[in-house]
């Protein structure tokens, strides 16, 4: 299945782009996905502490699972204001 | 009310139109500017906002359906700037109206500080020495019942 | 900064101006307008303002002075209204920046709180029926150091 | 000696008028200033525990004495914002 990643502020950066796809196993959770990331991109893995997951707007856990076509944000902590 | 994610200069006319009705007695306005110096003492060159446009929306909304209950019956508009800003120009601005000016002060610094706890806004903070720093919020301070 | 006691509408981004510099990260204000309805729940057409002019705004001064520094540093500029006035027209503007809001909200609702207590102004209501009354504030609370 | 009455809200209307001039024997206080009107307008008497006392723009009490020409100013409570 295909996941749309959704990243923000320095997230974004250390993916290099604010949007990307991203192909999992079928049954894959919010984790895998984080941890499929950190494999391509290793800058991210100390950031998982501070990061929020949202799938679809709602927000997630490691264990919320995806499914097909679902978008996944990662926040990293808010500076509004 | 009048809640918006924009990426053109705020106005706050418009916010204090937004809210203010027959039965207001006071308003209360929050801006928040970029200024020229950062917290740790830097000169600044401008600021970068970028939101979850869907999900910041949302958020403002609640933490202004709050802000509007909380402390009495309040009226409640908040507007944040996304992309790029320069010197002087406003990231945020919030009215704020009601009956009374207790509520309408107590509501406007509710949303202030609720929107940097759980809005999903970052800032991109420009130095004038050509770097520059993703700038995080303090975390939360449950707020005062 | 800006102290005033006027017979003219109040003109709040004149207020907002004298107080914003380059090192304004906040900027809080408070409009207080006449309202409909008055605090026992009578209609009313409008209020008259009276002030002791030299002393009103000596005093107005004085508070202004306390309030910007009271909590920090800021500016504060206030104006309040004289003479008749109709539904909906703002009786008092005050307006505070800072480098950081705290400050600026602790200031502005300083400001309004003293101003109340403080300022020989008064103010008659009129109401709908054709009454009229003149109104006071409560009695002053000593502010929280 | 003559000195300035300076009235305001309530107590202007109870005088008829803002202002008006009350002649009083040399080195009377405050205080006779004000038995002085309350003589002429009955209504005051019962305000004086609620009333400031001005004199030239410094507060004053009943043993405040006056000087030919000075302003006292009667202050009722206020209701500025």
């Amino acid at each position: 299945m295909t996941v749309r990643i959704a990243a923000f502020a320095r997230i974004g950066e250390i993916l290099r782009s604010g949007t990307l796809e991203l192909s999992l196993p079928g049954g894959a959770t919010a984790g895998a996905a984080w941890q499929s990331l950190c494999a391509s991109f290793a800058q991210l893995a100390p950031l998982r502490a501070s990061t929020r997951l949202v799938i679809n707007g709602a927000l997630a856990d490691d264990g919320t699972p995806l499914h097909d076509g679902d978008e996944l944000a990662l926040l990293p902590p808010f500076g509004g204001g | 009310m009048h809640y918006a994610i924009v990426d053109a200069p705020l106005d706050l006319a418009a916010l204090i139109a937004a809210v203010r009705t027959a039965a207001s007695g006071g308003l209360v306005t929050f801006v928040g500017y970029v200024r020229e110096t950062s917290d740790d003492g830097r000169p600044v060159s401008g600021l970068d906002y970028e939101a979850h446009d869907e999900l910041a929306l949302r958020e403002l909304r609640a933490v202004g359906a709050e802000a509007s209950t909380r402390f009495g019956p309040a009226r409640v508009a908040i507007a944040h700037r996304v992309g790029s800003l320069e010197l002087g120009e406003a990231a945020v601005a919030i009215a704020v109206a009601a009956a009374h000016r207790g509520v309408a002060f107590d509501a406007c610094e509710y949303a202030i500080d609720q929107l940097k706890a759980r809005v999903p806004i970052w800032k991109r903070e420009r130095y004038r020495d050509g770097d520059a720093r993703w700038r995080e919020n303090a975390p939360a301070t449950p707020p005062a019942s």
